[in-house]
């Protein structure tokens, strides 16, 4: 299995889908921590990627993520919109044409470095990163290992859903919730819940 | 939730359509959804602003003469997206550069970002000035840092003035900056605000209780306290201004409404704010009381607190003519 | 009940201190309890409104240069007593009479037909305009009459003009009741506001219901509705103005919010208003979008419709400044 | 028994400590079809008479009620106070010294009188006439056939009292609750209460 263009353009548009189904999911999180517009924000966003696909029908799965990033930055609004874009838009400039599993461990990896450099959270800030750093060493580990592209996905799902559960002790020190302060306290972080969204759309349209 | 709309996912638009149709003096972009001036100014320094919708008049009812060149409003609490930034810097732009007011949110200072890197690209030269003037968040390089609030209004109006007059970037940036620095904000709030789209309050208070330090987004505060007077409530607030940087001197005072506060309690808050600088020997030079940075129809207040220079007190009193501050035309 | 005020016995006089503190314009007579211009105007007819408490900016926020000459706010909701009124006609006297501009409720009319009868005695000539806009309200001379709601502002701004002018009693009279005569008003509202020495809301709603054709005072309205899209609101509004008086030719549209709701929300409502006359052909010649005349915090709005003259454009038009309304100066 | 001086500064003081003590249940009808005011304007109203005939001191009966009705106008407010005020200051007009039973039938008569010239209320209008109208009545008659004040002040108050009622189905042509149309219809009028507390006070203080 490799993720081509076909199988990248699948991988937004189920992101979209399992987004949108969780749209008011990820709009409670924000909510109760933020200003309860990530679900929104995030549907509004990937719903421009998904028609900025079909307008621009990409012939490499790395142009079809920049595709991707870039209506993420245009479209989107809030925080989530230019770090997610930016991290597809670098995945996407990491990636090329198409790519094998490490390729894609490669494109995950910048896809990281991407929402760093812009947000530049570190892990314990509450954040998405907090989701998709263990995500991607967890998918570089099983890549590694079992050179299995929807493997590799399945294992940053559960690191990410682990990494999830771990920003609910945090006290965040980026984005709104850091506003909280202490109150911030107990609460999943949004970012962190659509990063698994984003992920299990990987794995899925990777299976075999 | 009854709200005055037809859906929420209509709302902007239609505002848009409204503020078109109320104010001639406006130019509305409603695809890029730039608010700008219908006359847009020769020569002079452009000023940008925009973030979330919902903190009406803010940031469209400070834009024409003496004030803004172009807004960008975005999704109600949701940053605008760099095209529309980029659209309201090109409208803004006369050659002279354009100076981006962007309050402090992770989302805003983003997407500007993005959009002055875009407009680079056009020849246009950006200046951002980041306004964080509410005192409620612990500012640290390590965290997001302070929010900008209130003092984004006194930001706008005396940049406004100095590019009106013909001070080039820098020092309209400058100005800015330390307009910036002299501001300081608090706020309190009794009920939440709904978002049109969440359909619920953003936070749910008993009745004795109130959030303290409150940004303009429906966030709650950083402690929940309890119900009191009007006059602890905004000693409360001034105290925390007043720990934060000095209040002394001449001041101007902003006493706000965060839009569901009818404006006869805003004139008791101001009494008790008058009362309160009074004692400390502050003067009070300048003040606007009302309804001015916003939180949908949220019950509560904020004040803004920013010491003025005569120079600063010339500039405030420089003509304006926008939907929300207007004198001396 | 939560409410920025140290207790409601004491909110009016808090008030009045802020509205001191805050306008340096204009001159507070806290124990009659009377608002003034700072700077009495020279030999010119004085103008006088009053009524209750609660409708700020009304009536206060249109003391000063161009508009009223004095104002005697009330209790919440309660007309002021005539003492009260006759020392704000004192203050408004120029030796060249005072019109009493009244909204027509029983409590205020009583109150200034009391006060009239005693500046009487004082050797001054007062006339009384009695506005009566609402169209809510059936007009029968068996009844009560209508209520004068947003139209009064219209009243005071153009009466105020002509008064600048140097217009005499008699003339400033005539212009102010046809400006009356043109003007209709509907309210509608989606949660009631609360009176606090109450401390409850006016009226309770379900979730999906609305008043009608409320007044100012958290009356409930001439009947319940069911919640709908904002265009379908305002077009029920103007619908019924337009029953009442023909709705035509170049007009004056004041959407005015009830005190609690937001900004955006009556610019969603203003475009609506805007298409609907736009589609019978009607020219919005000036308009007016905010909180002019509130009900606390009670959630609505309400549309006035002057019909203008090439004359009462050219009146709105001239230069007012007071709290609430400024312009050309 | 007559209505000396003493006497009508107790019924001012006595109608106070009614209105007082029932100022929430006036405020709760004036919600339903008013404004929710009129408890706390007679409360307000009452106590400016009861401190200006402590000021005043009057020598006459009549001046008691001429001074309680000059501060109810000037200090209540809203429709009630002119409406009162202008009542009591009738009612001493007429009453002058002091007065026997018909006399203050006189005076009951020329309060009437005084609240129906200003306010331009008829019988039927749902206001405090209804109340009043035919309490005069009750106490005229009661008044020739016993010759007893407190036994017309009773007459009246239950007269008042059955207008009080009556008003319930009454659609209100006058006043804030005329703007309700027929969702007047059901509800005591405030006015009409409060004015079977006045006439209740009056009842009281003549007691033997
Ligand atoms: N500086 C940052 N770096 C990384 N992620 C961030 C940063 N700031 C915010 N986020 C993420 O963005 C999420 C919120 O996104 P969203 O609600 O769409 O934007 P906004 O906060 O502007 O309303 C947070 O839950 C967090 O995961
Ligand atoms: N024109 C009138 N004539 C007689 N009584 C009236 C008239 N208008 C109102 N009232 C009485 O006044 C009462 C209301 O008084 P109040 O609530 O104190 O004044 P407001 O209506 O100004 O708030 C009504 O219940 C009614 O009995
Ligand atoms: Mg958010
Ligand atoms: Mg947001
Ligand atoms: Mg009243
Ligand atoms: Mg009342």
């Amino acid at each position: 299995m490799i993720l081509d263009t076909a199988t990248a353009v699948a991988w937004i548009r189920r992101a979209y889908e399992l987004v949108r189904a969780d749209e008011a999911r990820l709009t409670r999180l924000d909510t109760a921590i933020g200003d309860g517009d990530h679900g929104a924000n995030l549907t509004r966003g990937l719903a421009a990627a998904e028609i900025a696909l079909d307008e621009k029908q990409p012939d490499s799965a790395g142009q079809a993520l920049i595709t991707a990033g870039r209506s993420l930055i245009s479209k989107t609004g809030g925080a989530s919109g230019p770090l997610y874009g930016n991290g597809f838009r670098q995945a996407g400039k990491e990636l090329r044409e198409e790519g094998d599993v490490a390729a894609v461990a490669d494109a995950l990896e910048a896809m990281l470095r991407g929402i760093e450099e812009l947000g530049g959270a570190l892990h314990g800030d509450k954040t998405m990163v907090d989701a998709l750093a263990p995500a991607v060493a967890a998918f570089q580990t099983s890549a590694s290992a079992t050179l299995d592209l929807h493997a590799a996905g399945q294992a940053a799902v559960a690191a990410a859903e682990a990494g999830l559960a771990a920003t609910v002790p945090m006290q965040a020190r980026k984005g709104r919730a850091s506003y909280l302060g202490e109150r911030s306290i107990g609460h999943e972080d949004p970012g962190a819940a659509s990063t698994v969204l984003i992920l299990r759309a990987l794995a899925e349209v990777t299976a075999p | 939730m009854k709200k005055l709309i037809n859906s929420p996912d209509s709302l902007i638009t239609d505002a848009l359509r409204g503020i078109a149709a109320a104010h001639p003096d406006l130019a509305v972009d409603a695809e890029n959804r730039v608010i700008s001036r219908a006359q847009p100014a020769a020569a002079k320094v452009g000023l940008v602003s925009g973030g979330g919708s919902g903190h009406e008049p803010l940031h469209g009812g400070y834009v024409g003469y003496g004030m803004l060149d172009a807004a960008a409003p975005g999704e109600v609490y949701t940053s605008p997206v760099p095209d529309q930034i980029l659209a309201a810097t090109q409208a803004a732009s006369t050659g002279r550069g354009v100076l981006h007011i962007v309050k402090n949110y992770t989302g805003d200072v983003l997407n500007f970002r993005m959009a002055a890197e875009l407009a680079e690209d056009d020849d246009i030269r950006v200046v951002s000035v980041v306004t964080n003037d509410d005192v409620a968040v612990e500012d640290s390089t390590f965290t997001a840092g302070r929010r900008g609030t209130g003092g984004t209004i006194v930001v706008e109006k005396i940049a406004g003035a100095a590019a009106e007059e013909g001070a080039d970037l820098d020092t309209v940036a400058r100005l800015a900056t330390e307009v910036n620095e002299r501001s300081r904000s608090f706020g309190i709030a009794l009920h939440a605000g709904t978002v049109p789209a969440a359909g619920t309050p953003g936070f749910d208070l008993a009745d004795n209780e109130i959030e303290l330090g409150v940004g303009i987004h429906g966030e709650p505060g950083r402690a929940r306290g309890e119900f009191a007077p009007v006059r602890e409530l905004v000693a409360y607030a001034l105290d925390a201004i007043h720990a934060d940087r000095t209040v002394s001197g001449n001041v101007l005072v902003i006493m706000n409404g965060q839009g569901g506060t009818p404006l006869i309690e805003l004139y008791a808050a101001h009494a008790e704010a008058a009362a309160w600088l009074a004692g400390r020997g502050v003067t009070v030079a300048r003040n606007l009381v009302g309804n001015y940075i916003t939180s949908l129809d949220q019950a509560g207040f904020s004040i803004t607190v920013t010491e003025l220079s005569d120079e600063l007190v010339r500039l405030w009193d420089a003509p304006v003519s926008t939907p929300a501050l207007r004198w001396g035309m």
